[in-house]
């Protein structure tokens, strides 16, 4: 029985979902009522997930029937943790932007829920298919929550065209499947890793597919040239999911593909370091030259997080050189998470009630009518542009140590320049916060500070700086420090070899 | 005598012809089934496979893909409804609004 | 004679999607994919895959064509909605010259694998019975997330498709 | 006393500036309070300026466990040069205030208080990190007060200082992490303690070379040398009186000071190697911005070209591989931070009393101002070198040092008595003394507050000049202990 | 021999300077202090210092000691080792001598000289810190401490030039003369430099310098030699450095005077007579200075034949009186250099007084037709001013003939012809210009009847009656052999060991008559021109002496413009044009490039997918011919 321990999150999440599509089919529940139960079930999720936290495991259970489709690990859990958190992340510090914005009616918390349950199942996936199929789930629910406001035309094409790529790219991913599973003639990675150990020669359809896989990969975290689709779909999807695409399912993807590529398919993976490395480059280049040249913040944001792309690309690269970089590509994408959501989510409080802000221009003396959140929004972009004090600067830190030492220094010299470049343009956000006066329209009482999101945002913010100062200051004082994160990152990467 | 290459062949033409269908067409439409149709041609893949190595998972995953195009075509018709709505067209072309103007 | 069957299966196929590529009305595509998911049906039968040759026929035959052409009805789409293309020509031999790498490497890396008779089988492959048992147990799991991916489709079809009036207005 | 002194030193103001910012909205209390906290540091650090015994090696060290997976340490200390400009530091800053005292706003000095927290990081830290760490954070406040408080083209000049300075710290960033790495890799370990850092032995000539100079430009932006330059005149022209301030006289000369603290220990070898080129470029940069500086119009501007100038010139006797240099160097950084500042902070209050800033706008202020333009006589002074102030001593000696590098240099080092006259005078004439054409300016001298603020100024201008061996005691040993052992290293190497 | 009296000969004008500058500071914030208050303050301590220095004296002549004042350590930075050190030979002691004496005079003379002005507190204080300043110079033990009061003294100068600081041509001269001394310094400093590093870095003191100069090798003392008359030149105005004497007129006439008289200039003389030892060892340099000094002797006295303003004319006069002291410093009579330098003192800083009555009565006018056409009654000031003219011009008894003639006769001696006949020439100008001034200001009619009589305040016309005296009376002071004297001069700064003429008497008298001789045809020559010449038609300012020989408007083209031109092309061009251009050039190309990268984002869905088309075929022909299939 105790097999079904580690379900748990998962049924939770999957029971919240369901419970909140029920829901839905009232008329009279308000938003509020949505959020707080989504929320609750997040929390004992997260509560359950938190359980085995940190401690060394990993469990097949019912291998009988389940045919070894999922895996249970530390690995596995320390995504769950972040995927929940991130999600409850999401809704708290939306809780502004989901009352204000009316078309966020009950099915969409559901479908959220829904999402995360796919990307969960993701991270305990250890079948090609079933990877699949949770990776399609995830995504469904993010076409249907970017389209979700379907009165907006551009939301339409927005989910239009991230449903025709992304299908697209999906077919691509199952031909891998037929021809790793033509060559090995199974699906799942243990086996196939097992196929590889033992059979030498003969792994051209497995490179190939393999290849296959790595696509539907890049192009899910929007590495070039699968980038186009992100510029378009970010602006066009609600704040709160772009905010949720760009740190939370990257997150997701992350943890399939750092499984397979760290355990299963590890002797391979030296074959795709050349290939990553241009990728890389070029992704780093091409995401610069988009950023510096936006001026609607969303798309700023969203081609920057091409650029960090480039950085996990980085890290993800020198996963074959040496395994510590698995723990700092696993703290960048922590450090991502936080900063991506607090700065989209942001602005998604922001623009919830008072006049549209878009491009750069709108937020013009935001310091002077928001003093508060115009500074929570400069510690997230400090922290994404890399700036010390901030969880950002660490996360490059690690990436870019890891990085050199795996001998990548040229490609560090670049991501160091596209660091320089994108201090630019984060900087000309805060510079149009603070260094203009507030328009005439400058409503400095009338809103209400007092609510979820800004705790969260606070909240969030406060993680990115303890994330980067760790406990220098107060060093007499145990407070966990940020090497806890390592360390337990450290765990779940063991866990992957325990078989 | 037929070989695994044939279908190998065959299948791989049709899903060619899908990727072609997503890139050259401009009917919603087609793009739709064109991407059914590089579905099919994994199938096709997929099948072969199983019998070459008389292993039933190929067939189950084949199950399995076309119930996810299945899914993929619930969603994508009524992606098609809300286009049709939107713009009274079915040209792909059309949807080009997201195009960052505001820069330039 | 499988051969000839082959040929002409694999004939009509490519023939029925090629139709569908080319034809500008998308009826006619539409009727091409039919005829090309039927005789992909028969090629899984030549592979013994009985039950996936029914599955074939009903859920893409079946439903998923029906479904299309019904919606292309419903949306009683004239020619004058149809968008004019006047250069597909040149992006289809675009697309099939940057498809040639692909189809070279599959197809190489295909033809090095050990060859194996691909007979007919006479029983006990791809029956019903043996699909069923082995879906069943080993393949439960995924079984079960298609289900709930279905879901998430269906729901979001609804919400999707639905004319919303939205909450705020009552 | 603890060590824990420096690590209390440090963070005393940006607490207090966090417990401001949240606290009260009252301007005059947040700037007494601020101005309180200064002047208890103040106390703190003579408290260890008496307590130091001069001898080379480190002092009051904290050396604990930060990020343990990459070995990097919370790992400070001081020495004599760190002392001496720590000292210079304490006293500056709380006297700048009551100069600064009347006008600003809340953010203004929470600002003032997180830069301090920065530079004395910067100054204090020994783990290379770290002092990565607080060289960005302190320049951040600065940006904030440029962007906020600054004139004319200002977000441009802000956008511009911060990718110009940021970018070259970036670099620097990267050499460090490359040091760390063959670090890791010789020793198994991972550190980033600079004495650590110098055991390195793995790295080839080449590499060592990147680094330098990866190190160079961070810091060749700070300080500026001669390519590296373009960005101060704008700010300066643009920034506020307490942002430049805090720019020139105090940042500008961490740019030096990490030269010696790191580069030095760092890549000996390539430091002896490239000294030449570095004397030179210094005597170059101090020619010509010295000539830049004749026609300015703006003072600010002026200055910046003026501060340029003279750290060229503190750079090139950095480079000048002998202890007059060297000390010489070090002294000059503290006499040229009290000259500029105190005249920057003139400007400023010139500026604010006035409202002009430029020289052709103003003239006939000594007549209004008798004191003002007493006390800017003195720094200008002080600012030319001449003997009987500190400016003397320092330039003296890296006279010395450089002619005992290389002859020929040291004759063209010798300009800098001439340079520095011509335009400082020239200004001075025109803005402060020569009646003004045209209706009178509203102008008031300096009140008792800001006389006092720069008593101490003067007094340790002409003490330093009269009884330099005094304050040269305090850290000569440091030199002499860099000069023989560590350029040793170099020279064989 | 140690002393502790030799600072406070220092302390008191500094001190006398840091009370008066707190009292004036308190003058202005505060409320008004009685003039007189200043003034007191203000000549007593030069005259206290002046006290100091006759006990030392007299104590120095009893014992034949030379003291020495250790205060403290100064610097001590490698092998360098400077210490704040005074000392009081026969040398310094000399200068410190008339130094103080004629400061004092001057002192009690502005007491009068600058009645009822504002600024008279800071002017008395800047004053004696000038004092101070000059004391500091001679009184230095090592040539650091020298640079100290070298530079106070230059600092000083542009303080008190620029007295009124509201005229901007006041202040530009002030400036001027900062830095014209400033590139004198930098010889000086350079000289030190070279000095020191060739002695081998050892102590700095003079007599330290003096016994290790053995050991410098020839060519680099020749350098210092020439870097440290450099400064020299820069100070004491010598050609070419000598165009902010003139204009240093602008400020009071005190300030003249006491520049001119008994500090300032006179440093560079005894700079060089203090690197005696140096430039004994090299011949060449001497002869160098000698020659200069001769033709700025014979240039300023060209010019100052054509001068109108009074106090111009005396400024060139100085610098000609000046270019014979270098010659006689220069041929290694530094004795007779010094001599010239002290008499020189008296009757220069009478002139000065007496020009400044004068202009004081005339109501600040000082061009001499000006002058001339308000004449008023001035007995005393005239009768002294006829006794320095007479002393300048070199007609026996008076101070001035013995000094010069010294000289020339060193020069003749030595068998610098040439430079003897310079000096005979000059001479002759000498006593032509003077008395042109003199007859000009007191002779020549103008059409007024009687005068009116002006009084002129005691503290004038006292030290002017002293300095009357001296101007008079000092040349006995160093009687030569000839004359029956026993050169009570030379003696008592034997240990310049300065060459002492060997010539016979004869010539000795043969070159007097000769040179009292040119000195009155001079006279003469101006007496017939200028007797009576009609003051109403002033000379014409044309030509090019009287616009000494453009040699300002020369070095501003030269120099000054030039330099300015670059500036503003370093600034306008070099800077923001290249290098920040090339900067901001890349940035703007990067971003521009940008945007045309920018322009794949076109939103269309089949773009895109091709696009990921392309690269994933891209990817595949890599396989291709990486598995080599």
């Amino acid at each position: 029985m105790e097999d079904l321990i580690p379900f748990i999150p998962a049924i939770t999440i999957l029971v919240g979902a369901l419970t909140l599509m029920f829901m839905s089919l009232s008329e009279t529940l308000k938003t509020k009522h949505f959020l707080i139960v989504s929320s609750l079930f997040l929390i004992i999720a997260l509560g359950n997930s938190f359980v085995p936290f940190g401690n060394l495991y990993t469990s097949r259970p019912f291998n009988h029937i389940f045919n070894d489709v999922l895996i249970f690990d530390s690995f596995s859990d320390f995504f769950h943790v972040l995927l929940i958190g991130g999600t409850l992340l999401t809704i708290l510090i939306g809780e502004h932007y989901f009352q204000a914005k009316t078309y966020f009616k009950g099915e969409f918390f559901a479908i959220l829920l829904f999402a995360l349950f796919g990307m969960m199942i993701l991270a305990n996936a250890n079948e090609l298919i079933t990877a699949y199929i949770a990776l399609e789930i995830a995504s469904f629910s993010v076409y249907i929550m970017v389209g979700f406001n379907t009165e907006d035309s551009k939301r339409v094409e927005a989910i239009f065209k991230y449903l025709v790529l992304g299908s697209f790219i999906g077919a691509f991913y199952l031909l891998g499947t037929v021809l790793i599973y033509g060559a090995t003639g199974t699906t799942n990675f243990t086996q196939i890793g097992e196929f590889i150990a033992t059979e030498g020669n003969n792994l051209d359809l497995v490179y190939i597919g393999i290849t296959l896989l790595l696509f539907t990969f890049l192009f899910k975290i929007a590495s070039f040239p699968f980038q186009s689709w992100v510029l378009d779909v970010y602006r066009g999807a609600p704040m709160l999911i772009t905010a949720y695409m760009a740190s939370v399912f990257k997150i997701a993807i992350f943890s399939l593909f750092m499984r397979v590529f760290i355990s299963d398919f590890a002797p391979l993976q030296d074959y795709w370091d050349s290939i990553i490395y241009v990728l890389a480059v070029v992704t780093l280049i091409f995401g610069t030259w988009l950023a510096v040249n936006q001026t609607i913040i969303k798309r700023m944001l969203a081609a920057s997080s091409i650029v960090h792309t480039g950085y996990m690309l980085m890290a993800f690269l020198s996963l074959g050189q040496n395994i510590a970089s698995a723990y700092a590509t696993m703290f960048y994408l922590i450090a991502y998470l936080l900063s991506a959501i607090g700065a989209f989510g942001l602005i998604s409080h922001i623009i919830s009630e008072t006049k549209v802000r878009v491009t750069f221009a709108d937020f013009k003396g935001l310091a002077h009518e928001r003093p508060f959140l115009a500074a929570m929004m400069t510690i997230f972009l400090f922290s994404l542009a890399g700036i010390p004090s901030t969880i950002g600067f660490i996360g490059k830190f690690y990436v870019f140590t890891e990085t050199i030492n795996a001998g990548y220094t040229a490609l560090t010299v670049l991501a160091i320049i596209a660091t320089i470049v994108s201090i630019y343009y984060y900087f000309r956000l805060i510079a149009m916060m603070y260094f203009y006066p507030a328009p005439l329209t400058c409503e400095i009482e009338g809103f209400n500070d007092k609510r979820i999101s800004t705790y969260a945002v606070a909240f969030i913010a406060a993680l990115v700086v303890w994330g980067g100062i760790g406990s220098a200051i107060v060093f007499f004082i145990p407070v966990p420090n940020i090497d806890a994160i390592i360390d337990i990152s450290k765990i779940a990467v063991e866990s992957l070899f325990l078989k | 005598m037929i070989s695994l290459t044939s279908y190998a062949f065959v299948s791989m033409t049709l899903f060619t012809i899908g990727v072609m269908g997503v890139v050259s067409r401009r009917n919603v439409f087609v793009i739709y089934m064109s991407i059914e149709l590089m579905l099919n041609g994994v199938n096709l893949f997929l099948v072969t496979f199983a019998r070459h190595h008389l292993n039933l998972d190929g067939q189950i995953i084949t199950i399995m893909v076309i119930a996810i195009a299945a899914a993929e075509a619930a969603i994508f018709l009524s992606v098609i409804i809300l286009l049709f709505r939107s713009k009274k067209s079915l040209d792909t072309d059309m949807f080009t609004a997201l195009k960052d103007k505001e820069s330039k | 004679m499988i051969d000839i069957v082959f040929l002409a299966l694999s004939f009509f196929a490519i023939g029925g999607a090629l139709a569908m590529l080319l034809n500008h009305n998308p009826m006619y595509s539409a009727l091409g994919l039919l005829i090309c998911v039927l005789s992909i049906a028969g090629l899984f039968a030549l592979l013994s895959a009985t039950f996936l040759f029914m599955v074939q026929l009903i859920v893409y035959a079946g439903a998923i064509m029906t479904l299309v052409i019904f919606l292309l009805m419903f949306l009683n789409i004239n020619e004058e909605d149809m968008p004019e293309e006047p250069n597909k020509h040149k992006y289809m031999i675009l697309a099939a010259i940057v498809m040639i790498p692909f189809n070279l490497v599959i197809i190489k890396a295909v033809s090095n694998l050990p060859g194996s008779d691909l007979s007919i089988v006479s029983e006990g492959f791809g029956g019903i019975k043996d699909v069923g048992m082995h879906l069943y147990t080993d393949w439960l799991l995924s079984f079960e997330l298609i289900s709930i991916l279905l879901l998430v489709a269906l729901i979001g079809t609804v919400v999707l498709a639905k004319k919303k009036k939205s909450r705020g207005a009552k | 006393m603890s060590a824990d002194i420096l690590t209390f030193i440090i963070f005393l103001p940006a607490v207090t500036a966090f417990a401001l910012m949240v606290t009260t909205k009252n301007v005059q209390a947040v700037r007494n309070i601020a101005f309180l906290s200064t002047l208890a540091i103040l106390v703190l650090v003579l408290k260890l300026y008496i307590s130091f015994e001069p001898q080379a090696q480190m002092q009051f060290v904290t050396n604990t466990p930060w990020i343990v997976e990459y070995g990097i340490r919370y790992y400070i200390g001081v020495d004599g040069f760190s002392l001496t400009i720590l000292m210079m530091i304490a006293i500056l800053i709380p006297t700048a205030y009551l100069l600064l005292w009347d006008g600003r706003t809340k953010g203004y000095w929470i600002n003032m208080l997180l830069v301090q927290t920065g530079v004395t990081g910067t100054l204090l830290s020994l783990d290379i990190v770290l002092f990565y760490f607080f060289w960005e954070v302190m320049l951040l406040p600065v940006f904030l007060m440029i962007g906020i408080m600054g004139t004319g083209n200002k977000v441009f000049t802000t956008i511009k200082v911060t990718v110009y300075t940021m970018g070259g710290s970036l670099l620097m960033f990267l050499a460090i992490m490359y040091l760390g790495v063959s670090y890791f890799n010789e020793f198994g370990e991972w550190s980033f303690q600079y004495d650590k850092l110098t055991q390195i032995t793995t790295l080839s000539h080449t590499e060592r070379l990147y680094c330098f100079f990866a190190f160079v430009i961070a810091f060749g932006i700070k300080i500026p040398l001669f390519p590296l330059h373009t960005w101060i005149m704008d700010t300066y022209k643009n920034a506020p009186t307490g942002a430049v301030f805090l720019l020139s006289s105090i940042m500008a000369k961490l740019g030096v000071y990490a030269i010696v603290r790191f580069m030095i220990p760092l890549f000996p070898d390539i430091y002896v190697e490239f000294s030449t080129y570095f004397v030179c470029l210094g005597l170059f940069g101090l020619i010509y911005f010295g000539i830049a500086a004749l026609k300015q119009d703006d003072m600010k501007r002026m200055f910046a070209y003026s501060s340029a100038s003279h750290l060229s010139f503190i750079a090139a006797g950095i480079f000048s591989l002998n202890s007059y240099g060297i000390n010489g160097a070090l002294y000059l950084m503290i006499a040229h931070a009290m000259a500029t500042g105190a005249l920057f902070l003139l400007v400023g209050l010139i500026h604010y009393k006035t409202g002009y800033k430029t020289i052709s706008d103003l003239g006939g202020l000594a007549k209004k101002a008798p004191i003002l333009t007493f006390v800017f006589a003195i720094m200008l002074f002080a600012n030319v070198g001449l003997p009987g102030t500190n400016g003397f001593v320092a330039e003296l000696l890296i006279i010395f040092g450089i002619y005992e590098f290389n002859h020929t240099l040291g004759y063209i080092a010798g300009f800098t008595v001439v340079i520095g006259a011509s335009y400082m005078l020239w200004m001075f004439q025109r803005a402060i003394l020569q009646d003004r054409v045209g209706e009178a300016l509203k102008m008031s001298d300096l009140k008792m507050k800001e006389i006092l603020g720069f008593a101490p100024w003067i007094v340790l201008v002409f003490l330093m000049g009269i009884a330099p061996d005094l304050f040269i005691d305090k850290f000569e040993p440091t030199v002499t202990y860099f000069l023989d052992d560590i350029l040793k290293i170099g020279e064989v190497k | 021999m140690e002393s502790g009296l030799i600072i406070w000969i220092i302390l008191a004008p500094l001190l006398g300077a840091l009370l008066n500058g707190g009292l004036y500071f308190y003058h202005i914030t505060q409320r008004a202090i009685p003039q007189r208050l200043f003034s007191i303050i203000g000549t007593l301590s030069p005259i206290l210092g002046f006290i100091f220095t006759l006990i030392l004296f007299l104590d120095m002549k009893e014992t034949g000691n030379t003291y020495s004042q250790d205060l403290f350590t100064w610097l001590e930075v490698g092998n360098l080792h400077i210490s704040m050190k005074l000392l009081a030979d026969n040398l310094s002691i000399f200068m410190t001598m008339f130094v103080t004496f004629v400061g004092s005079l001057i002192h009690i003379y502005a007491i009068g000289y600058m009645h009822k002005d504002p600024g008279f507190g800071k002017f008395f204080a800047y004053f004696n810190l000038f004092l101070a300043s000059m004391l500091i110079l001679v009184l230095a033990d090592n040539p650091i401490v020298l640079f100290i009061g070298w530079e106070g003294v230059g600092v000083c100068s542009y303080l008190l030039i620029k007295f009124y600081y509201g005229k901007a041509e006041n202040v530009t001269a002030a400036n001027k003369a900062f830095i014209v001394n400033r590139v004198g310094d930098l010889g000086f400093l350079l000289g030190v430099v070279t000095l020191f590093f060739a002695v081998g870095e050892g102590d700095m003191s003079f007599s330290s310098l003096e016994a290790n100069i053995g050991n410098v090798s020839p060519e680099l003392l020749v350098l210092s030699g020439v870097l440290l008359f450099v400064g020299a030149m820069g100070k004491s105005a010598q050609i070419p450095l000598f165009t902010w004497l003139p204009d240093a007129m602008a400020g009071p006439t005190p300030i003249s005077a006491l520049i001119h008289a008994a500090t300032m200039v006179t440093a560079g003389i005894y700079m060089v007579a203090r690197f005696h030892f140096l430039y004994e060892g090299v011949e060449g340099v001497g002869l160098y200075i000698a020659y200069v000094g001769a033709a700025s002797a014979l240039f300023a006295a060209i010019i100052a034949c054509k001068q109108q303003d009074i106090k111009k004319i005396l400024a060139y006069s100085t610098m000609s009186q000046l270019g014979y002291m270098f010659i006689g410093v220069g041929l290694g009579y530094y004795s007779s250099g010094l001599f010239h330098v002290f008499t020189h003192a008296f009757f220069k800083a009478m002139l000065f007084m007496g020009a400044g009555g004068i202009i004081i009565a005339v109501h600040h006018h000082q061009n001499i037709f000006k002058i001339a056409q308000e004449r008023v009654n001035l007995p005393i000031i005239s009768g002294t001013f006829l006794i320095g003219v007479i002393a300048i011009s070199g007609i026996p008894p008076f101070s001035g003939f013995f000094s010069k003639d010294a000289i020339l006769a060193a020069a003749f001696a030595e068998g610098e012809y040439l430079i003897w006949i310079i000096g005979m020439f000059t001479a002759f100008l000498t006593a032509f210009y003077m008395f042109r001034l003199y007859f000009i200001l007191f002779w020549a009619p103008n059409k007024k009847v009687g005068n009116p009589y002006v009084y002129t305040s005691k503290t004038i016309t006292i030290p002017l009656a002293i300095l009357a005296l001296g101007a008079f009376g000092a040349g006995f002071l160093n009687l030569p052999t000839v004359l029956w004297g026993e050169h009570l001069v030379d003696t008592w700064l034997l240990q310049l060991n300065s060459k002492v003429l060997h010539m016979s008497h004869l010539t000795e008298w043969i070159l007097m008559i000769l040179s009292v001789g040119v000195a009155s045809a001079g006279i003469y020559v101006s007496y017939k021109k200028y007797a009576n010449f009609d003051v109403f038609k002033p000379e014409s300012e044309e030509g090019l002496i009287a616009n000494k020989f453009y040699v300002d408007e020369f070095y501003d083209k030269t120099l000054v413009k030039p330099i300015q031109k670059l500036s503003v092309f370093i600034d306008k061009v070099v800077d923001t044009k290249i290098i920040d251009g090339f900067i901001m050039g890349t940035c703007n190309k990067f971003v521009e490039f940008g945007k045309i990268v920018g322009t794949l984002q076109t939103a269309n869905v089949r773009f895109y997918a091709a696009f990921m088309l392309v690269g994933m075929s891209c990817i595949f022909i890599y396989l291709y011919i990486s598995l080599g299939l």
